[in-house]
C-alpha cells in the first residue's frame, strides 16, 4: 500500500516534470543535436549569437504570452516594431550622445505604447475579438511606419545608438542584456505581481475574476500596452542592430512570437503560460534557425523542415503528457 | 422609508432581457442578521435578482435598492464589494490554474511592497480554512480539486471578505450531506457576527434547518415574505408553485419485465472494479453512493465515454460492444450526464439544436436536415417538460439553470432509449420541475425502458427505485431492493438516524443523504 | 556564404543561377545561400551565421542600402571580404565594402522611363505606377528614375500609384480597379515584370487592345519576354545572371587574396519588341 | 398586458434582426457612401469585378468559417493557394483542350486536400492545437511551392485552363459563379446537414459532442481537409486568372480570409457562424478595397484605413448590438 502511494507520487512527479520542462528537454536535445553536427555550434560565441538573434522576436513573444494567457493574442508586434524602428531611427539620425539615444528608445516604446492602448482599448471597452483588433493595428502601423517613413528606410547613424546593438558588456552583447532585463522583470509581474495574477484569473475564467473584483478592463489595456511598448523595445534594439528603420522590419514577426509562446507551452485558450518557457519556445526557434543557416540547409528545405519542427515538438510534448 | 433595522430594502426593481422579464416589481428587504432564504421554480429570478445586487447586471429604470439606507447602484462586482456584499455564484468556476490561496485571495491579493506576499496569503487561507474546519492544501491547483471543495473554498471567501450581506446562490448542489452539514455551521457562525444571508436553494429541508425568514418569487414576481416559524412546507410550495402538490412523490408501480440491460464485472482499475448487475425492463434501478464513489465512472463506462477495461454489457442477453458514445446510442441508450456546464449544454447554441443533437436521422428530410420540422419537435417538448424560454431557437445559455436541465432530459427522451442513463438528474431543479421529472421516469418505465438513475438526494432515490444498488470507493457493495429499501428500511440498517442525517450502510463508512 | 534578400523574386532566382554557375564551374568552391524574407533583420542574422561559420568571404545581396552598414561592420571586424550585388549602397559605406557588382536601379527607372516617353512621341500619356512591396530599394529607386523622366514632359501625367507588392495577382487586381476609376489612363509602368503582366491581363479584362495602352516593366524575365509585343511594349533588362556570377567571381579572387576592381558596372538594356528574341535566345541557351 | 407582449416581441425581432443583419447594414451603407463618391461604383459591372476579386480568398474564407466554428483556425489558405497555383500551373502549361483544365484543378483540389489532411490529423489526433499545425502548415506548404517551381512564377498559358478566369457565363465571371456554387454547397453543408450540425456541436462542445456521439476526430479532420481543398480550388483560380502559378501567391490571404469569417459574425471561440455571414465579410474587405484603389488613395494611407475600417466594422456591430 505504501509502495503504490510512492509509485503514484513518483509518477505525479514525473508527468510533472515532463509537463512542465518537456520543451526544455526538447531544446536541450536539438542544441546536442545540431552540436554533434556542426563544429563550434556548442560555442560559448554561437550561444550568444543565438540568444541575440532571438533577443528582439524574443522580447515580442513576452508581450504576446501575456496576452494569450489572458486567452487574447496580439498580431500587432511584427508591424509595432517597423513603426518604432522608423520613429527610433528618425529621432537618432546624425546625432550623438546617450540623450538623443535614451530619447529614441524611450520613443520606440511610447510609440509601442500607444498602439497597444488602442489595442487593449478596442479588446477591452470595445468588446471587439482581440484577435480583429490586433489584426486591424497589425494593418495600421505598418501603414503609419510606411507613412512616417516615406516607405524609406531611415539611417539611424549614431554612434551611442547603434553601439547598443553592437556593444557588449563583459562579453555579452547589448541586446541579450536587454532582454535578460526584460525577461526578469516581466517574469516578476507575472508570477509574483498582482498584475499578473490577475492575467491569468482573467485567462481562466473572465466571469469568475469579475466577480471576484478584478478590473477586468484595466487589466486588459495593462496587457496590451505592455506587449505594445515590449513590440517598440524590440523595433528600437532592431534599428541599433541594423543602423537603419525600416516599414518593412518585423515582417510576420507577430507569428514566430505566438508560435514562440504557444511552442513554449502557453495555451491559446488562455490561463496557462509563462515567461520562462516563452524564452525557451524562442530558443527553439532561434537554435532551428542557425543549425539550419549554419548546415546550409536549401533555403526552400529550411521552410519545409521549420514547420515540421514546430510540428513535431508540439506533438512530441503533446505525446509525452498524454502518455505519462 | 428608510428602516433601521434592515440591511438591504430592493424597492421595484425590475429586469428585462430581450424577449424576457425576468423581474417584474420585485420588493425584498432583509433584516440585519437574519439568514433570509429566497425560493422560487427554475426561472423565477433569483440569481437574476441577485446578480443585480452584485453588479452584474443593470436593472431596468424605476427600482430602487437600498444598502444599510444608503441608495446602492452598483456597476461592477467591486462596487458591491466594497460596499459590503460578497457573493457565492450560482456555477462557480475558479481559476483552474491557480491555487487554492490564489482563487480565495483574488482580486485582492496581498502584497509586500510590489511583490505579493504569497506566505503570508497562503498562511491566511490555511488559517481562514481551518477555522471554518474545511480541510484543504493551500498549494493545490484548483483543477485538481473536487467540485464540493471548491464549492466550500467559495463560501469561505464570500465569509472572509468583510461584508454585512453574503448572497449564497445554492451553494448545496455539489455537496453532501456531511459538507452540508458543515456549511450550517460555517453560515450560523457567520450569522453570529451580525452578518446577514441571503440563501437561495431549492431544498425545502435546507430552508427550515436554517432561515429566519423566506421569500418567494414566481415568474419573476415577487410573492411574499414570512417568517419560517409561521409557515409549513406545504404552505411554502403552495406559494411557489401556484397550486397543491405534495412534498413526497408517490410514484405508481408498473409491471416489470424480462432483463434489458445486465453488466458483468465491469473494472476500470483505480475507478472501479467487479460492477455487476442487470436492469430489467420497466424497472427503475437507483445507484446510491457518496460522492466520489465511482457512480459517475460506472455509468460513463457503460455509456462509452470512459470504456472500461474489461468486464461484459448485455443488451436483450446479447453481447454488445459499446467503445465510445455512438455505440451506445446506436443501442438505445440515453445518458444524461451530472456536469451540465461540462458535459452537457452547447452553450451558445440554441435549445432545438441542444435537443436534437444525438441523433439527427429523423429530421432529415430528403437528405437535408429540416429545421421546421427539428423546431417543431423541440416545441412539443418544450410544452411537455414545461421549459420555460422565450422560443425554441433561444440560446440555452439565456435559459435559467433548472430549464436547461429539462433541456438536456429532452434531448435524450427524444432519441425514445430503451435504456436511458440519468446522473444526478434533478441537480438544481425546482420542487415543481421535480415532480415533471420523475412522472417522465415512470412514464417512461411504463413503456418497458429500463431506466438507471446516480442521484445524491436520498428521498429523490428511494422514491423512484425499484432497487437500489450501493457503491463505495469503486466497489459494489449490494443491491437493495425496493421492499426493503424504503426509507424506513434504510434508516434502520443505518442504525437509526433522524432525516436529514447521515447513516451508515453495511461495514463501509457509506453515508447516504436524505434530503428534501 | 551569400546571404540573399528573397528566394522569392523571380528575378533574383536569375541572379543565384549565376551564382551557382560560378560554384559548379569551380571545384575549389562552395557557396552557401541563404534566404532572409526580405528581412533585413534576418539578413542580419544570416551574416553572422556565415561569419560563425567562417567562410572564406560574402557576398551580399542588400534587402536594402541602409544594411550594408552594419554588415560591412560585422565583416570587416571578422576580417572577411564583402561583396555587394545589385543594390548600391551610400558612398560613406562603400568605404567599408571591398567591391560592389551590379547597377544603379534608378537607371532602370529612367530608362523605363524613356521608352516610355519615346513611345508616345508627344502624345498625352496618363501614367499609372505600380509599386513593388513599399520600403524595398529597387522599389524606391525605379520609381524615382520613372518620375524623373516623366517630369521633364509636360505630355506625360501620373494619375495613379498603387502597392502590387511585385506581384502578378495584386497588379492585376489593381489595374482593374484603376482602369475603372481612371479610363484615360493609357500608360501602365511596372517596378517589376511580373506586375506588368498582371497589368496587361487587367487591360485585356477590360477591353483594351494593344495600341491603347503602353505597359513597361522591368527584368526581361522569360515570361515576360513572351508577352512583348503582345500586351508588353518594353522591359528593362538587367543582367541577373551577370550579377550573380560576376559577384561570385570577385567574391572568389578576394577569397584568394587577389586584387580586384571595386566598382563593376553591369548595364541595363531597354528591350522592345525587336531584341525579343535576342532575349529569348539568350535564355535558352543557358538552359 | 397585450401590448406589452407585443413590444417585447418587437424589441427581439428588432435586436435580433441587428444579432443577424448587422453587418449586412455595415456592407451596405459602405457600398452606398462609395457609390456616392465615385462615379460609376454602384454599375452591374463594378459588382462583378468586386464578387470576382473576392471570389478567391473568399473561397478561403468559407473553409476558415467552418474551422473556426469547431473552435479552432486554419492559418494555411494562403500558402495553400501558392502550392496549388503552382501544380495547377504546371499541369496545365503548354496544354489545350479541358481535360487538361479538369485535371489541373483536381490537382490543386487534391494538393490542398493533402495539405488539409495533413492539419486535420495532427489537430484531431496528435491534439495539438490547430494554430500551431496550421501554422506549421503555413511554412511548409510555402516552402513546397518553391521547392516545386524553382522560386519562380509558372506559366500557364493555356486556353481552356485561363478562360475559366477570363470568361464569363451570360455575362457573369466564371470565378464568380464557382464562389457562388462553392457557397451554395458549404452554406447547405454547414446548416443542413449532419456533418454541418456535428461542427457546431465540436465548437459548442466538445465534451457534448462526444456525448451526443459525434465522432469529433472524423469531423475535425473532414473540416481541415473541406479547408485545404477550397484553398487548394482557390489556388487553381488564382493561377488562371493569373496566366500563372507562383509562390509568392496567397501572401497574407489567411489572414485576410479570417478577417472576413470574423467580421462575418463567426465567433473565434466556436460555436457560431455562417457562411452567409461570412460572404458579407469578404465583401466588406472587397468594397473596401475596391473603393479605395478607385479612389486612388496613397497606399501608405490605404492600409491605415484598412485598419480602421475592419475595427470599426467589428466595434460598430458590437455596440449595435450591446444597445438593443
Ligand atoms: N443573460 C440573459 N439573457 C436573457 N435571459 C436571461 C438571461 N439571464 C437570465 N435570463 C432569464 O431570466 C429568467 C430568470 O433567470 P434566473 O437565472 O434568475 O432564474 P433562477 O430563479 O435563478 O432559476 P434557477 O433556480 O433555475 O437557477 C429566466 O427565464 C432566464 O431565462
Ligand atoms: N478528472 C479527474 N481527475 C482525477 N480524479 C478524478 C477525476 N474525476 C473523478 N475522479 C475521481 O474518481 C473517483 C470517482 O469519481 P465519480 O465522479 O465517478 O464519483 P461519483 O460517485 O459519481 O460521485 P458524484 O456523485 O460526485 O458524481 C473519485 O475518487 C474522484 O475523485
Ligand atoms: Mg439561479
Ligand atoms: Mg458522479
Amino acid at each position: 500500500m505504501d509502495s503504490l502511494a510512492n509509485k503514484r507520487l513518483a509518477k505525479t512527479n514525473y508527468t510533472e516534470f515532463l509537463n512542465k520542462y518537456g520543451m526544455l528537454i526538447i531544446l536541450v536535445l536539438l542544441f546536442v543535436a545540431l552540436s554533434l553536427k556542426i563544429d563550434g555550434f556548442a560555442s560559448v560565441r554561437n550561444v550568444l549569437s543565438i540568444l541575440e538573434q532571438v533577443s528582439m522576436f524574443g522580447i515580442i513573444a513576452i508581450g504576446v504570452t501575456f496576452a494569450i494567457v489572458t486567452g487574447g493574442i496580439d498580431l500587432s508586434g511584427g508591424s509595432i516594431v517597423a513603426l518604432a524602428s522608423v520613429v527610433g531611427a528618425s529621432i537618432v539620425t546624425g546625432s550623438e550622445g546617450y540623450g538623443m539615444t535614451i530619447f529614441a528608445f524611450g520613443a520606440a516604446l511610447f510609440v509601442g505604447s500607444v498602439c497597444g492602448l488602442i489595442n487593449g482599448s478596442i479588446t477591452a471597452y470595445g468588446r471587439i475579438p482581440p484577435f480583429i483588433a490586433t489584426l486591424g493595428m497589425m494593418t495600421m502601423a505598418r501603414g503609419m511606419a510606411q507613412l512616417f517613413s516615406d516607405g524609406r528606410p531611415v539611417d539611424a547613424s549614431s554612434d551611442a545608438f547603434t553601439s547598443i546593438g553592437d556593444g557588449t558588456v563583459f562579453g555579452i552583447p547589448g541586446l541579450v542584456i536587454i532582454y535578460v532585463l526584460v525577461a526578469v522583470v516581466c517574469h516578476v509581474m507575472m508570477s509574483r505581481m498582482t498584475f499578473g495574477r490577475h492575467v491569468f484569473a482573467i485567462g481562466g475564467n473572465v466571469k469568475t475574476a469579475r466577480i471576484c473584483g478584478v478590473n477586468v478592463e484595466i487589466t486588459l489595456v495593462k496587457v496590451y500596452v505592455l506587449a505594445g511598448a515590449l513590440a517598440g523595445l524590440a523595433g528600437a534594439m532592431l534599428a541599433s542592430r541594423a543602423y537603419a528603420g525600416n516599414p518593412t522590419f518585423g515582417n510576420m514577426w507577430e507569428l514566430d512570437a505566438i508560435a514562440a509562446a504557444v511552442i513554449g507551452g502557453t495555451s491559446l485558450a488562455g490561463g496557462v503560460g509563462s515567461v520562462g518557457m516563452c524564452i525557451v519556445g524562442a530558443l527553439i526557434i532561434g537554435v532551428m534557425n542557425k543549425g539550419l543557416n549554419m548546415m546550409g540547409v536549401d533555403p526552400y528545405w529550411q521552410q519545409i523542415i521549420k514547420g515540421m519542427i514546430i510540428i513535431s515538438a508540439v506533438l512530441l510534448d503533446a505525446q509525452k503528457r498524454k502518455k505519462a | 422609508m428608510t428602516n433601521s433595522d434592515s440591511i438591504l430594502e430592493m424597492i421595484n426593481v425590475s429586469k428585462t432581457f430581450p424577449g424576457v422579464k425576468a423581474l417584474d416589481q420585485v420588493n425584498l428587504t432583509i433584516r440585519k442578521g437574519s439568514i433570509h432564504a429566497l425560493m422560487g421554480e427554475n426561472g423565477a429570478g433569483k440569481s437574476t435578482l441577485m446578480k443585480i445586487l452584485y453588479g452584474l447586471y443593470t436593472p431596468d429604470e424605476g427600482g430602487e435598492i437600498l444598502f444599510d439606507g444608503q441608495p446602492f447602484t452598483p456597476k461592477v462586482p467591486i462596487d458591491a464589494i466594497r460596499t459590503g456584499l460578497a457573493m457565492v455564484p450560482q456555477e462557480i468556476s475558479p481559476s483552474g490554474n491557480l491555487s487554492v490561496a490564489a482563487n480565495f485571495f483574488l482580486g485582492r491579493e496581498l502584497r509586500k511592497g510590489f511583490l505579493m506576499d504569497h506566505q503570508a496569503m497562503n498562511k491566511e487561507t490555511a488559517k481562514v480554512l481551518d477555522e471554518l474546519g474545511i480541510p484543504m492544501k493551500v498549494e493545490t491547483l484548483m483543477q485538481d480539486v473536487s467540485v464540493a471543495k471548491a464549492q466550500l473554498l467559495a463560501i469561505a471567501t464570500a465569509v472572509s471578505y468583510d461584508a454585512k450581506l453574503i448572497i449564497m446562490d445554492e451553494p448545496t448542489t455539489a455537496l453532501t450531506e456531511s459538507e452540508v452539514q458543515q456549511l450550517y455551521k460555517i453560515v450560523r457562525k457567520v450569522q453570529e457576527r451580525g452578518i446577514s444571508i441571503i440563501y437561495i436553494s431549492h431544498k425545502l429541508g435546507e430552508v427550515f434547518e436554517l432561515s429566519d425568514e423566506v421569500s418567494v418569487i414566481r415568474d419573476g414576481e415577487y410573492i411574499g415574505t414570512k417568517q419560517t416559524s409561521d409557515i409549513t412546507k406545504e404552505e411554502l410550495i403552495n406559494m411557489m408553485v401556484g397550486r397543491e402538490m405534495d412534498e413526497m412523490f408517490e410514484r405508481e408501480r408498473v409491471e416489470i419485465g424480462e432483463t434489458l440491460l445486465e453488466v458483468n464485472n465491469l473494472s476500470l482499475p483505480g475507478k472501479f472494479e467487479d460492477i455487476s448487475f442487470d436492469v430489467k425492463k420497466g424497472e427503475v434501478f437507483g445507484i446510491a453512493g457518496l460522492v466520489g464513489a465511482g457512480r459517475s465512472e460506472v455509468v460513463e463506462a457503460i455509456f462509452g465515454y470512459k470504456a472500461a477495461q474489461s468486464g461484459d454489457i448485455y443488451l436483450h442477453g446479447k453481447r454488445v460492444e459499446i467503445y465510445k458514445p455512438m455505440d451506445a446510442i446506436k443501442q438505445r441508450i440515453g445518458f444524461v450526464t451530472e456536469d451540465r456546464k461540462l458535459t452537457g449544454l452547447m452553450l451558445n447554441m440554441s435549445v432545438t439544436d441542444n435537443m436534437i443533437m444525438p441523433e439527427l436521422g429523423p429530421y432529415i428530410q430528403s437528405g437535408l436536415i429540416s429545421d421546421e420540422l427539428a423546431s417543431h419537435v423541440a416545441e412539443d417538448m418544450k410544452k411537455q417538460l414545461r421549459i420555460k424560454t422565450p422560443t425554441v431557437d433561444t440560446i440555452i445559455d439565456n435559459l435559467s439553470g433548472g430549464n436547461q436541465q429539462k433541456v438536456l432530459i429532452a434531448r435524450w427522451l427524444l432519441l425514445e432509449p430503451e435504456v436511458l442513463i440519468l446522473d444526478e438528474p434533478t441537480k438544481g431543479i425546482d420542487v415543481g420541475a421535480k415532480a415533471e421529472i420523475y412522472k417522465l421516469i415512470v412514464e417512461l418505465a411504463r413503456l418497458g425502458k429500463a431506466i438507471i438513475i446516480v442521484s445524491s438526494e436520498m428521498l429523490e432515490l428511494l422514491s423512484l427505485s425499484d432497487r437500489i444498488m450501493v457503491m463505495a470507493e469503486g466497489r459494489e457493495i449490494g443491491i437493495v431492493d425496493r421492499e426493503q429499501a424504503t426509507q424506513e428500511v434504510i434508516l434502520e440498517m443505518a442504525a437509526g438516524g433522524e432525516v436529514p442525517s447521515e447513516q451508515t450502510i453495511d461495514t463501509s463508512d457509506l453515508r447516504i443523504e436524505g434530503v428534501a | 556564404g551569400a546571404p540573399m534578400p528573397s528566394f522569392a523574386d523571380k528575378w533574383m532566382s536569375y541572379l543565384f543561377e549565376g551564382v551557382n554557375e560560378f560554384d559548379d564551374k569551380h571545384a575549389d568552391v562552395e557557396i552557401k545561400m541563404t534566404d532572409a524574407n526580405e528581412d533585413p533583420s534576418k539578413m542580419l542574422n544570416d551574416v553572422d551565421n556565415f561569419i560563425d561559420a567562417g567562410v572564406n568571404s560574402l557576398l551580399v545581396v542588400p534587402t536594402d542600402v541602409a544594411i550594408v552598414k552594419p554588415i560591412s561592420k560585422k565583416a570587416n571586424r571578422a576580417g572577411i571580404p564583402l561583396v555587394i550585388v545589385n543594390r548600391l549602397p551610400s558612398e560613406q559605406t562603400m568605404r567599408k565594402v571591398d567591391a560592389y557588382v551590379g547597377s544603379e536601379s534608378i537607371q532602370a527607372g529612367i530608362i523605363q522611363g524613356e521608352s516610355v516617353a519615346g513611345m508616345l512621341d508627344g502624345k498625352q500619356g496618363n501614367v499609372a505606377i505600380l509599386l513593388g512591396a513599399l520600403g524595398h530599394e529597387a522599389q524606391i529607386q525605379r520609381t524615382a528614375g520613372n518620375k524623373q523622366v516623366f517630369e521633364k514632359y509636360s505630355n506625360i501625367k501620373v494619375v495613379a500609384e498603387q502597392e502590387g507588392r511585385w506581384d502578378r495577382a495584386k497588379a492585376l487586381q489593381i489595374v482593374e480597379d484603376l482602369l475603372q476609376a481612371h479610363p484615360e489612363i493609357n500608360v501602365i509602368v511596372a517596378n517589376n515584370d511580373e506586375m506588368a503582366i498582371g497589368a496587361l491581363l487587367a487591360a485585356r479584362k477590360a477591353g483594351k487592345t494593344d495600341a491603347d495602352m503602353i505597359i513597361s516593366g522591368v527584368d526581361a524575365t522569360p515570361d515576360a519576354l513572351e508577352y512583348l509585343g503582345s500586351g508588353l511594349d518594353s522591359t528593362v533588362f538587367q543582367s541577373a545572371r551577370g550579377q550573380g556570377y560576376g559577384g561570385a567571381e570577385i567574391a572568389y579572387k578576394l577569397a584568394m587574396g587577389q586584387q580586384v576592381q571595386k566598382m563593376n558596372w553591369i548595364d541595363f538594356e531597354l528591350v522592345a519588341e525587336d531584341k525579343k528574341m535576342e532575349y529569348l535566345m539568350k535564355y535558352a541557351a543557358k538552359q
